[in-house]
Formats: structure tokens, C-alpha cells, sequence
């Protein structure tokens, strides 16, 4: 046998809706991250509770890792199904582990070189735990031994999860991972090509985006969430649920989306820090509101994490089809910002930044998260979330010793900038009405035209700082100048994380790539137009069937991105993926 | 009781002169006054509607938002500073029409929110199309044949709801909604009083008359407004004789209550970000 | 009575093992076939949860819409043609949450349709949040301290709100459920039937045990289903004892029956346009 | 004095809200459409019942006409504000006809060399009618009185008018007017230099824009609206409950927005031609319903008539804010047709068009309409309503001998055009659930990525043929080729009539300008390009503040609209605006 690859592998368990397919992957990736490995993980579900077919793919890694892979060495397969799905992406040396009772057929693994790891699982469970509930533990349990990984890992891991069932449940569940875990090792581990091993160093987060957004939105100051569960940002919701009390928070479960943004924008009217959370379809019901939080001048935070439409769609999947939906939603013109952050570092830096903007700027600001970039894991080192660098800019929030000093306030006023003074209900020198209608700089309705005519401008003039103070696209790769690029993907949101990949693997193929990553969206970052006018070959790579971002910057900056990779069966990209596409757009097979 | 003239606004009303708004305006400033809070500690959140313009024709923080959805927004306003009387005032279009949804769960809810119906049974600021609350065969420039829906009945819905303080006024007796007011500030909880209120340019049935025939205070009977069934019987009495006063009160806790976070006071006086410790802790869950 | 065959679809359910929709697919099917209404008559039109993709499972007209919107499209859908059967499927979050202000607003039109809530009393589909009907202090993953608000009293609301048949059925019960659906289509008007349906996976209060242990039948005791009052206090029983069986029934004219244009049979068989004559006479309006 | 000038003069009614200025207006427009001239008129009101300052101005010509003017020949004055107001517009040898109560000032007038005409007109109405209500139609008949115009006309429109109030209010306001026109015509009509003549030839139909639609959409067979009343649309719904007895039709007003396009989905997928109509913030509420029609691909008919946002705005005023949000509103990317009609004929033709669009390539088509369009009135020939020109075309919807030939009937069957053969519920043979998830050609809900592909592109598909079959841009001017103009104006909607006569205004003063407008934007036309490629400087006429079509334009074409002509005050454009800012532009300081 060749010698082993140690920590690089792409482990995959597939099953049923209810067989506890994440929370397993979820743990043993936990487990790994304890093991100071890198990982990537995400998971593929159906929109139903049981049955059907899900799966959660973890990579592990020595260094920093983006995405997932195509290809897997390690299949867990709790169903046949699952083994019939994916065998096609096993590597041949890989192999697939499954509970004897599932009597799978040997041939065709063996036509492909994938070897079959059968276990006594439901048996182990039942014998050492006394529950067939406890398979999954077995199954993780056989993963770590034939992989020779470190037990006490996935023993910790098991003790954090299980402990608020008591502490015979913990113990049932370790007698079974460990029994589990010699069966394998002593049967399997020798004959596997892969191996994980423990690194030093420290210990890392498994991070989502959903999370990664509600530590930055705390760590900013958030104070209210206000939401109608949507996939996929329902975990936002749950993050907000389960920590409201420890940490002074409320979330508010609302009858529906318009009153989830209705008082979010209530809550910020009066002061605080708000947010919502939903998808496109809820999204879809904040419109009016939008606009209302637009016209009044109203600071609120709205992630809507996209999934594949039109309407209901798919509901589990993943996709980017609403960007030019939330840069226009709404009758009439008004400032608003849309950050598209593109791994779950970034939404954190979202989370705690919208409100920054949102207040600065007075306007809704819009985190465009997506499915994948929402519910997929990384591991992230522990000072990429620092409360410290958190920084928080009010704007032109009136302090009551201001206010003290203010005479005949106006919460409209005309000024340079656009942006005016703002004071929140509470004070007596500055009680004023906000309104939808068209109005005066002390907030009463006017239809004088010449008046109209300011406060239009007024109010799109915001964008004018705004565009020269946010985030300005990235450049990745060797060449950040693009000077020497032949080729430059132009990406926004989660594909950056495929993309890094792809690009890294296009430069060691010898191929001078680069990428321009949007970090935010609208209003068009100063200096966008610069940095994609210096790339020689521009290629965008979005989650949708029309380029919508390709489209933006064409209307914005006149150019023509030159070709379009995309993606809209609900998949997330993989770097193959957009290898082979790219292959295909220039004409030539490629083998990626 | 304050001076009135802290609530003089510096606007003129647009309404029409005569429009029951009138006399709602007069009522709000009085009962504020005479419950002594200043316009800075009231917020009034309205709609959109003839009505809903109240808020400007007075010295108040206000907020004027959208069609049908002040319930929310002020929900969430007395979440973020509960120091604040809040109240909503809107249309019964606005209400009961596009806002219905709200309504059922504010009852639920039971935010400590003042909701002041001036329900005139029209649409008034779009022009006389009919509204929730329009008698069944009502004649308008939408159902020139008579509309076909039976009305709706708020203070029966907001009972069965849950609502915790259910009562009708009418403009035409402007102490008694006064007092109605008063009571429904004081009320821990979601109060709902719909305002029996003329509209003069559109609603040729529901007019001043109308009402002064039939109009009879609740206070001046037996009715035992604990008594949820018997509410229930009186919110279906519209005809010859029509109740005004309060149906139905119930103490229960309220909205901001059951928030833990809201117990140190107000939220937007609370620090803005975890400690250092905090925010660990919620780091070292992902470890 | 069809054969039942008829209704088979060709798509195997995607409920978990257990879950009361499989009962009320059931019940669905029996009462069309007992009423002899073939596939192709009747149009079941359902919003989004778990229990909404019951047309999928069954062959029969379906319209699997969005969130809480099943009533106006089924309302519509009657009034283009009132020769078919239409009923509403959709579960608690869908009709109560998001959807209840259609809710209001069919039971004061009273469309000759028949609303089946599956009540679950939770949100099934997007993996157990608490949902309208969850019982206050309900522990669920958003509300890990307890939910907030009272639980929504759907046959109350709908008594108030004007609904001409208003009934409550069991999973556990079907004979009694089938016999429920059966009058709810019979009656011409909107009826609501809220069905007690246990959520095997989320729902660990309200259970099969829960419900056998409680319910009984009003059929069964000397409730009289066309008085008002006695439904409404019927309504708020929850407890030891728990009715089910038609609470509230009134004759009222329908919806569809109150537009001229419907009166010559279905919207959709009219010729499409006006007679040029007719045409003409529209333009001489404008002369 | 001077000859008199005749049949060109600008009329203007003033007044509070309630004093009855629109119904006059109307009144009186129709009783010059009805001696055979030509009128444009349009009116602007406050977001109030009563008092504020409202207008109505009636345009006359012996031909057709398309736009109001910005100067006025002859004001009735209600109030002495509507003096004030309007003096400034008023040409040298134009008058005011005011109640002699208003005491108005005369000398401010003569330096203008205005003429009062004082009246009693509350007298005469008191006098004569027996009611001061009257005394509006006193003033109108003092109007035609001082224009020398026949009174029968004016006779007439007053019987049909007070008709259902009854004989006695007829003879009343016979009396009056006859009173009020011979007082005028003796005292005064001499002195004024303008004449209203009658011409013959057949009467003229006097159409708003939301008239029009109305009677394209009963022509094409619409039997169904559904709506909750918004400005400037309530008229369409006004029309239909007034005529659905009549005609056989459902008006259905709702409890809100979403409840109007729910319910005209559920009508539509049932085989009515089905509509809504609202404005900008009712269609925010309609979005994701809008996304429903689009993944369903049922045919439904939307108006938007458009108002100045963002929010409540001004909410009696135009604007033409919405395009972008019609355009992309919905989450997810799916085929909708956007409809931006010109003038009140275009609007019919569009009211028409719409349903035979939308079942032919079963998606949503929006009617992008505004106040200005849906409210102004203009003459139009009768039989340019044509009711045996207007086509109707079902598409593929399948008849019920059709379906019963029919095997293994497939509702979203992939085809080449993407267009699938479309059944009713009712028959045996197509008993089919149309659902908003992602589905197979039968109907039921699928996730897989191959499929759900497939699907993609069939509903995108249909774009490419629609794209063809839109009305492209159309080229006004004295040269439509467009090879000499050396100025071409790029428009939509209503910007249409003032563009027209400002066209023809510059071409008369030696200049070459031509003008390019969309009548339908989405999918941007086949043509379109070309047509615009051959204009030599391009110029954005729009109301709204960012030039949304420019931005499309360049977005879809790479042509880069030069300048901008703007407007977002709530006011229509005026030929003399766009002439005063086209100076503006050139650098030059325009008299116009
Ligand atoms: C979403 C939306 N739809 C429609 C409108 C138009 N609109 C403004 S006020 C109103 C109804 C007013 O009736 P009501 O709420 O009873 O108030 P009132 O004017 O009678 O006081 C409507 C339909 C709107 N502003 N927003
Ligand atoms: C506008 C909108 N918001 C949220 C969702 C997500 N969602 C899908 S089903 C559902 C609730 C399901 O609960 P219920 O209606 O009670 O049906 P059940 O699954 O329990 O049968 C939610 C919130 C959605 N589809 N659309
Ligand atoms: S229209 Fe009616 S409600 Fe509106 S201001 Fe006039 S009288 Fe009052
Ligand atoms: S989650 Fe609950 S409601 Fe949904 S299928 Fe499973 S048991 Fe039924
Ligand atoms: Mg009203
Ligand atoms: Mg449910």
C-alpha cells in the first residue's frame, strides 16, 4: 500500500431527512476543528422533515481552506440511496462506510476502487447504548478509527452535545463511540489511504455565515431582531432566541415579514440597533417598508439570505438571483446600501459594519447572504472576530447633552451631505413627526414641488459617501495589480469562496488568474471602475442565469464583462465546476 | 393636568371642516394632558388615511408611516423604550382593511399601546370607497350596487383575540371619549377603542344624527365589562340602540413584561455591546 | 360514493411516519368520494408548510400557492367558476400567522368554500418554531424561554369575524373528521374546519395521547350550533376537555352569489367580450 | 384691438379641494370635445379632501394635441389663491374670471396686463338656481360666455351630468349657466382676445389614460379586477364597479394589495383574463405574488400607475420612479413583459394587448402607467377604439376538444419556445397542481438540479421570443430613419405628448431633433439597439432623478444616453421645460 495522505480529505455522510445527518457532520467537524485541522464544511438538504435525501460534506485541511471539493474520499452512508448517489464522486481508493444491515453490494464499489467499510453499527448502538438512536455516534465513531483520528475529540464533542440530556445519555453515547471507534480502527484503519491527524496549535471556530452575522450585528451593538422563520436564515432567528436572555437582546417572532421590518423600524426610530432576517420570498413582503425605512430616514439592518426562485423554488438550495431585486425594490428613488460579503469572516465584518452604514448614512442597509454562504462552516482563527476592532460610528446621532444645546432642531435638514442631525424620540427639545409623505426639513408634509425637488436630492446625495466609503471590490490572486493577469473572474458573495480555489489552481497550472470580488454591491463602490478597467479578460461567475452583477457594471462603468459562468440548479460552485466551465468557454476540454 | 397649549401644533389640519377628526385631535390632547405626560414621552404612530395625519396637527413625537401597519412599528417602539406612552392612531380602512393581520396579534400579544380606531366606515383620504367596517349593501364609487361583504365587527374580533381592553367612543361625546382615553393609557396592555367618527364628505349614513339617536353609554347600564361572554352579546348590538364605553378589560401581563431584557429598564438606554467576557463566551460555543 | 382509486396520486407523501396529514389526506379523499365529486370538479388550492403539499399526494386540481395566500386565490377561483368544488388546505402558521387577514376577510364574504387548517400547533416545514396556535410558554427554538403570546383562538375569531360554519376536527377521529369535511362542502358558505393534527417530530405537547385523552364530540352533548353565544364560549373550552364537531353554522348568502355577473353560469363559459353594440355604448360615455 | 385669436387658449381652473374643480373641468373639456376641438387636459390636486389649492387645465386646439402648456390664456379663479398661484402664468392679454366676492386687486393684474373679469357669480347662482352649490357652474358658464363659445354644448354636458339627481337640478343649472354666459358674453366677451369656435365633424371621444386601459382590457376580454383603491389608479376601479353589472364582469375590491394579485392569480389560473390595478406601494405588496405568476406562468394583467416615492411621496403628483423596480421586483429571475404606453391611445392598445402578452407567454405583464397618463384627458378619435381590431389571441391554451385528444397531459411541458400547452382546471383529462416550487413538466415538486435547470431556462426562454414580438421603440419626427437628426430625445410612458410637440417646437426653429420612445421596455425589444445605435446624440427625457431607462439602455446596449432631462417634483413635463433644460444642457440660455 502507498504511503498514507495525512489531513487532506473530503469526508461526506449521506441520509435521510431525520437520521441526524448535519447534527452528525456538524459534530464530527467540531471534532476536527478541536484537532487543530482546518475545515470546510456544508450540507445539501431537502425541503421535508423525513426522508428523502441530505448529505454534509466536510474538507479537512492543514492551511486555511474555501470551499469543498467534487470529489470525496469518505462516504458514510446511512442509506443505500446514499451510496448509490455518491459512489460517482468517490475517488477510487476511497471508501464508503455503512451499517452491515444495509447489505450493500461490493462489485460495483470495487469497479470503481472504493472500498466498503461494513460495520455492526446499528448493533454497537443498541448493545453498548441501548438505542439505535445512537447509530449515528457508532458511525462517527467507525469514521474516526478508520481515519485513526484521535478519539477524545469526538468525545468531547459528544459530552458538549448530549450534556442538557443528562449525563446517562452522555455516557450511553461514549460507550458506543468508543466501541465503535476500536471495531473500525482494529478492522479498517490500516487498510485506508487516508489518515487525520491532530495539529498543535490553537483551537479555531466552526463558524457559519448565519453565526458569523449574529456575532458581528452583537458585537456591534444590535439589540433587536424581528423575523419570520425563512430558510436559510433561520438559524439567525434561533442564534437570536437562544441568546436573548443571557445578553439583554429581544428577538421578536412576528406574524409575518411586514411587520418583522416594520418594527425593526420601529425599534430603530426610537434608537436601537435592529435588524431582520429572512429570503427573498420574505424579503419580497418588506418591500413597501423598505421604502418607508427609505423616506423617513430609518437605520435598519436587513439580511436576506437568497435561495433559488422564482417564489417558493427550492426552497433548501442555494443561489444569487436577487441582487438586482433588492438594489431596486421599492416604488421611487432612495439611498440604500447592499453588502454582499463572501465567506463567513467577511459576514461577521457585514453584520457589525451595516450598522455603522445604516446609521451613518441613515438608509436600510441590505447583507445579501445566500444559502450557502449562511449555513456552510469554516474553521476561523478566534482575533478574526474581535470585539476590540469592532468600532462603532453613530453617525449624526444627537446626544442628549447636544440636544441640551439645540435650538428649533430639525431632523430633516438640508446639509452638505445629505445627512442629517438625527434625534430619537425622548428628548423635549426634539419632538418631531417622521413621515412617508414628502416633507419639510422639520419633518411636516409638503407637495411644494421646489421642496420635493431638495429632499430628493437631499437624500440621494447620501450616496455619494457612501460609494467612496465602502468596501471597494478585492483583487485575489498572485497579481492583485492585474497587471499581469490574462484572466480576471468578477464575483460578489459566497462564490469567492470556490473562486479563491479556482484561481489558486489556475496560477500552479501556470495560468496568470486573477479575481475582483465585490464585498459590496450598491451604491457602486468608488474605484470599482478602476480596478475592473485594468483587467485584460473579464469572466463573472454568479448563482444566476442572466449576470446580474455583469449587467450592473456594464450600466455603471460601460464595460462588457466578456463571459458569464453561472449557476442555477440550486448546487453550490464548486472549484471544478467553474474550472470546467471555464474550459468549455475557451474552447477546450478540460479534465478538472 | 398640563397646560393644553404644550400640544398645540404648528400645522393647520387639512380635514374637512366638521370631520369627527376634529374632535378626536381635541381628545388626544386633552387626555394626554390631563394624564400629564408631556409631548416628548408619547410617541403617536399612525397610518396612512385622513386620520392617520393626526400626529401632525399636534405637538407630539410621531411617527406617520405606511398603510395598515402602525400596530407593529409601535409595538416595537414601546419594546425599545417602554418609558414611553405609545399610541396608534388610524383609520378603520387602515386597521381593519390592509391591517387586519396586525391586529389579531397585537391582542395576543398585549403590548401596552393605546390603538385609537376613527372609524368612519369609508375610506375618506382615496375618496369615499367603502371600507371593513361599511354596512353590508353600503352604496360608494366602488359598490355602486351596495357592498358585498357583511361589516366587520372589531370589538367582537379583538375579544375573541384575546385583546385586553376593548371599548368604543364617539366623537360626539367628547368627555366621554376623553375619559375612554384616559382609561385605555392607564390600562396595562393592548387597548382598542374604535371612534364612532363622522365623515362628513363621504359617509351620508353614518352621520352625526345617526349616532346622537342611538348612541348610549355602556358606564349607564349593568354591563360588567370582566365578563367576556356578555361583551361579546354587546359588540353584536348595532341598531337602534349602539353601546359606547368599554366592553371588556382584563388584566393580564403585558408584551414588554415578559421580555427579560426589558427588565433594567429601557433597551435603548442599556449598554450597546456585550463585555469582552460576554462576547467570548458566545466565540468559545463554536470551539 | 366514488371510488376511492380515483383520488390516488402518483407522488408518495413526504410527511414523516406518523404525522396526522397522513389522516387528513385520508379524511380529504373520503369526503370527496362520499360526495361523489370527482378529481377534475374539485380544486384544493394550499399555501406553504408541510401540510400544504397535500395536493401533491392526491390526484385532484391543485394549486400549491405561497405563504398564507390560499384564501384570496381560492376565492378568486370560485368566483371564475362557481361549478367547482374548492377547498383551502394549509396548516396553523399558514391560515393564522401570515394568512389571518384573509381569514378575516373570507368570513365576512363567505365564499362557498371549505378551509381545512391542519393545526399543528407549530411550524412543521421550517423545523419547529412555535407557530399562532402554540400555547403561551410554548418551548420551541425560538422561544427557548417560552413563547410570548396567548395562543390564537381560531374559532372565536372566525365567530366574530362573521363565518357561516365553523367546526373543529381530530386526526384521531376520522370518521368524524370525513363527516365534518362532508357538511363543511355541503354548506354553502365558508366553512372553517380546524383540524387538531399532532406533529410527530416537533410537536411534543399536543400528541396523539394528548388529544385521545381529551377530545369529545359536540355532536355528542346538547350544544346548539346556531347560537352564537354558546359557540363563542364553546370556543375558549381547552383543557381536561377539549370539542370537537361543527361549533357554529348560520345560513347566509354566498359570496358568489351576491355578483350579477355569476348568475348565468361560471365567470369562465361567458363569451369573452362585449358586444360591439355594448362597446359602443361604453365609448358614448366618453362623447 | 387686435384679431381675435382663434380656438388656441389654455383654460385654467383654480380652487380649494371640494369646491368642485375637477368635476367642472371634466365638464367643461368634454363640452368643447363635444363642438368638435381638440383638447388635452390635466389636472393637479393635493393628497387632501378639502380646501389646499387644487387645478384642472384645459388645452384647446383644432388639432390634435398631446400636452398641456406652461402658459394659460384664461383662469378661473375659485380662490384668491388660485390667483396668486397662477398670475405668473398668464400671458399678457389673458384674463381672470372671478366671483365679484373675492374683491380681488386689479392693479398687480393690469401690470401684467391681465384682464378681470368680476362676476356675480354666487348671485346668479343664488339667484337663478336657487343654491350657491351652483356656482361653478355659474363661472363655467361665464367662461364660455367670455370665449364667445356656443352654449349648447355646455347645455348639454350639464343635462347628462345632473341627470341622476333629477329634473329640477337640471333646469336649476340650466338656469345659471344661461344666466351667467349672457352676462359674461354681454359685458365682457368683446374685451377678450380669445375665441372658441365650434368645428364640425364627428365628435371626439374625451379618454384618460385610465379609461383607455379600462376599455382595452373589456375589448381583450378582461372579466375580473381585483384592487384596493390607490392613486392614480382608483379610476380603473371606479370604471369597472360602475360597468361590472352592466357588462357582466367581477369587481372585487380586497383587504389589501396581496389579496388583489392573489386573487387575480387564482382567476386567471382558473381561464379569466384576470387584472389588478394600483400604484407603486400597493405593488411593493403585490411582489411576491408577482413571483408566484412568474414560477406558476399564469397570466395576469397588473396596472402600475406610478406617483412620486419613495413610500407615500407625494401621493397625488407623477412621477417616473418605478421602472427598475417593475423590472426586477420578485426574488429569483423569471419572464415578465413591461408595457409603458404613451398617451391615452397607446394605453388602450396596451389594456388590450396585455392579456393576449400575458397567455401567450403565460407570465405577468405589467402595465407601467403613471398619474399624468392615467389622469389627463385628450380627444381621440372614436374608432381608434376599435373593438374589431383588437385581436384576441389565447396562446396555447388548450380547448376542451383539444384536451380531449389528449394523452399524458403535461402543464409545464419543455418545448421549444418554452411555451407549454396550457390547460383549465375543470377537465378530466388535465388534472394537474401548479405549484410555486420548483417542478417537472407535470407538475410536481422537484429538486433535482438537472430538472430544475431545464426549468429554468424553459421560463427564460420565452423572453427570446417575446423579445421579437414586443412593439419596438418607435421613432416620432420629420425624419424616423433618423439620419439626419442631429438630436434625439430617448423616452417612456407619458413623457411621450410633451416630447412630441417639443419635437416639433425645435424642428420649426430650424433645429433637426427626433425622439425615440418605448412603448414597451421588457424584454428590451428586438430593435431597439439598431434604432437607437443610429442616433446621433441621445438625450434621456425621464421623470425620475437617475435616468432609469439610460441606465437600461446602456446596460442592454453599451450606447451611453448623453444627457438627461429630469424631473421628480410631482409635475409633469411641459414641452417648455424640456426646451428650457435642453438649452440648459447645450449651454445655452433658452427664451422658451
Ligand atoms: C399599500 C397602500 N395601499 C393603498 C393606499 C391608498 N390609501 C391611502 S389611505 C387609504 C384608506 C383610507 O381609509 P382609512 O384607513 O379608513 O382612513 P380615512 O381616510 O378614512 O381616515 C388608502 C386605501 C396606500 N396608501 N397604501
Ligand atoms: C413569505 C414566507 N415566509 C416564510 C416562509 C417559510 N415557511 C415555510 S412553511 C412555514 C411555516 C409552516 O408552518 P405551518 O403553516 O403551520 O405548516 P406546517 O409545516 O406546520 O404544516 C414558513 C414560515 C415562506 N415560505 N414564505
Ligand atoms: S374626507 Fe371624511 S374623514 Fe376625510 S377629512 Fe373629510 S370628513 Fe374627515
Ligand atoms: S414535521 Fe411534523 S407536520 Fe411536518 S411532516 Fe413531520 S410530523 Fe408532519
Ligand atoms: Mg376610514
Ligand atoms: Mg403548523
Amino acid at each position: 500500500m502507498a504511503e498514507k495522505v495525512i489531513n487532506r480529505l473530503s469526508f461526506k455522510i449521506g441520509g435521510e431527512a431525520g437520521q441526524g445527518v448535519e447534527s452528525s457532520g456538524a459534530g464530527f467537524a467540531k471534532a476536527l476543528a478541536r484537532g487543530g485541522l482546518h475545515i470546510f464544511a456544508y450540507q445539501d438538504y431537502m425541503s421535508r422533515i423525513r426522508g428523502g435525501h441530505n448529505f454534509f460534506q466536510i474538507r479537512v485541511a492543514e492551511r486555511p481552506i474555501y470551499s469543498h471539493t467534487d470529489e470525496i474520499e469518505l462516504l458514510l452512508a446511512l442509506t443505500a440511496e446514499a451510496v448509490a448517489r455518491h459512489l460517482p464522486e468517490l475517488v477510487p481508493g476511497g471508501g464508503i462506510i455503512a451499517d452491515a444491515e444495509l447489505k450493500l453490494e461490493e462489485a460495483p464499489l470495487a469497479d470503481r476502487g472504493v472500498k466498503l467499510f461494513h460495520l455492526p453499527l446499528a448493533k454497537i448502538a443498541l448493545e453498548e447504548g441501548g438505542s439505535r438512536v445512537m447509530l449515528n455516534t457508532a458511525a462517527l465513531g467507525a469514521a474516526a478509527g478508520i481515519t485513526n483520528y484521535k478519539l477524545e475529540h469526538l468525545e468531547s464533542v459528544i459530552e458538549d452535545n448530549f450534556k442538557v440530556k443528562g449525563p446517562q445519555i452522555v455516557k450511553a453515547n461514549l460507550a458506543v463511540v468508543r466501541a465503535a471507534y476500536e471495531y473500525a480502527q482494529q478492522r479498517y484503519a490500516a487498510d485506508f489511504g487516508y489518515e487525520l491527524r491532530e495539529l498543535p496549535g490553537p483551537r479555531r471556530l466552526v463558524l457559519s455565515g448565519n453565526t458569523a452575522i449574529c456575532l458581528g450585528a452583537v458585537a456591534a451593538g444590535c439589540k433587536f431582531l424581528a423575523a419570520y422563520p425563512m430558510t436559510p436564515t433561520t438559524g439567525i432567528l434561533e442564534w437570536f432566541a437562544a441568546h436573548a436572555g443571557r445578553l439583554g437582546l429581544v428577538f421578536k417572532q412576528t406574524e409575518d415579514e411586514i411587520a418583522a421590518i416594520t418594527m425593526a423600524i420601529g425599534a430603530a426610530h426610537m434608537g436601537l440597533r435592529a435588524m431582520c432576517a429572512t429570503s427573498g420570498g420574505g424579503f419580497s413582503l418588506m418591500v413597501e417598508a423598505l421604502g418607508l425605512a427609505g423616506m423617513t430616514e430609518t437605520p435598519i439592518v436587513i439580511v436576506e439570505g437568497q435561495r433559488p426562485g422564482p417564489s417558493t423554488g427550492l426552497p433548501t438550495k442555494t443561489e444569487q438571483g436577487d441582487l438586482l431585486f433588492v438594489l431596486h425594490a421599492s416604488q421611487g428613488e432612495f439611498p440604500r446600501i447592499v453588502l454582499t460579503p463572501g465567506d463567513a469572516e467577511e459576514a461577521f465584518l457585514a453584520g457589525a459594519e451595516a450598522f455603522n452604514l445604516a446609521e451613518r448614512y441613515q438608509c436600510p442597509v441590505i447583507i445579501l447572504s445566500d444559502h450557502f454562504l449562511g449555513t456552510s462552516l469554516r474553521t476561523v482563527e478566534p482575533d478574526r472576530l474581535d470585539l476590540e476592532k469592532v468600532e462603532i460610528d453613530r453617525g449624526e446621532l444627537l446626544t442628549p447633552e447636544k440636544l441640551e444645546r439645540l435650538e428649533d432642531y430639525k431632523r430633516f435638514r438640508f446639509t452638505e451631505t445629505g445627512i442629517s442631525p438625527r434625534a430619537v424620540p425622548g428628548h423635549p427639545k426634539a419632538v418631531y413627526v417622521a413621515t412617508g409623505d414628502e416633507h419639510a426639513e422639520d419633518g411636516r408634509i409638503t407637495e411644494d414641488p421646489a421642496l420635493r425637488r431638495k429632499m430628493v436630492e437631499k437624500r440621494l446625495r447620501k450616496l455619494e459617501l457612501a460609494r467612496r466609503e465602502l468596501p471597494p471590490p478585492v483583487a485575489f490572486g498572485p497579481d492583485p495589480e492585474l497587471e499581469e493577469t490574462e484572466l480576471t473572474f468578477v464575483a460578489w458573495g459566497s462564490t469567492l469562496g470556490p473562486l479563491r480555489e479556482a484561481v489558486e489552481r489556475l496560477n500552479s497550472q501556470g495560468r496568470r488568474a486573477g479575481l475582483v470580488h465585490f464585498r459590496a454591491v450598491w451604491p457602486f463602490p468608488e474605484g470599482a471602475a478602476e480596478i475592473l478597467a485594468r483587467a485584460r479578460r473579464l469572466i463573472a461567475v454568479e448563482g444566476n442565469y442572466t449576470g446580474q452583477l455583469a449587467g450592473l457594471i456594464r450600466q455603471e462603468t460601460g464595460i462588457k464583462v466578456e463571459g458569464l459562468i453561472s449557476k442555477y440548479d440550486g448546487l453550490p460552485f464548486s472549484p471544478g465546476y467553474i474550472l470546467e466551465k471555464l474550459g468549455e468557454l475557451e474552447g477546450v476540454k478540460s479534465g478538472a | 393636568m398640563l397646560d393644553l397649549r404644550l400640544y398645540q401644533g404648528r400645522e393647520k389640519p387639512t380635514w374637512c371642516p366638521g370631520c369627527g377628526d376634529w374632535g378626536i385631535l381635541a381628545a388626544v390632547k386633552n387626555a394626554l394632558a390631563e394624564l400629564e405626560i408631556p409631548p416628548h414621552r408619547a410617541l403617536i404612530v399612525s397610518g396612512i388615511g385622513c386620520g392617520s395625519k393626526l400626529p401632525h396637527y399636534m405637538r407630539v413625537n410621531g411617527f406617520h408611516g405606511i398603510h395598515g401597519r402602525a400596530l407593529p412599528i409601535a409595538t416595537a417602539a414601546k419594546l425599545a423604550n417602554h418609558a414611553l406612552t405609545v399610541l396608534v392612531v388610524a383609520g378603520d380602512g387602515d386597521s381593519y382593511g390592509i391591517g387586519g393581520n396586525h391586529l389579531l396579534h397585537a391582542c395576543r400579544r398585549n403590548p401596552d399601546i393605546t390603538h385609537l380606531v376613527e372609524d368612519n366606515r369609508i375610506y375618506g383620504l382615496t375618496k369615499g370607497q367603502y371600507s371593513p367596517t361599511s354596512e353590508q349593501g353600503s352604496l360608494t364609487v366602488t359598490s355602486p350596487e351596495g357592498s358585498v361583504e357583511l361589516g366587520f365587527n372589531p370589538l367582537a374580533v379583538a375579544i375573541a383575540a384575546g385583546a385586553s381592553f376593548v371599548a368604543r367612543g364617539y366623537v360626539g361625546d367628547l368627555k366621554h371619549l376623553t375619559s375612554l382615553i384616559v382609561r385605555g393609557v392607564q390600562h396595562k396592555g393592548y387597548a382598542l377603542i374604535d371612534i364612532l367618527q363622522p365623515c362628513v364628505t363621504f359617509n351620508r349614513v353614518n352621520t352625526y344624527e345617526f349616532y346622537n339617536e342611538r348612541v348610549y353609554r355602556l358606564e349607564e347600564t349593568d354591563h360588567d365589562p370582566h365578563d367576556r361572554l356578555a361583551a361579546f352579546r354587546r359588540a353584536f348590538e348595532w341598531g337602534e340602540r349602539i353601546p359606547i364605553g368599554l366592553f371588556y378589560e382584563e388584566e393580564r401581563p403585558t408584551h414588554e413584561e415578559s421580555f427579560p431584557a426589558l427588565r433594567e429598564g429601557p433597551l435603548v438606554e442599556r449598554p450597546l455591546r456585550p463585555s469582552l467576557e460576554e462576547f467570548e463566551a458566545l466565540k468559545a460555543e463554536l470551539l
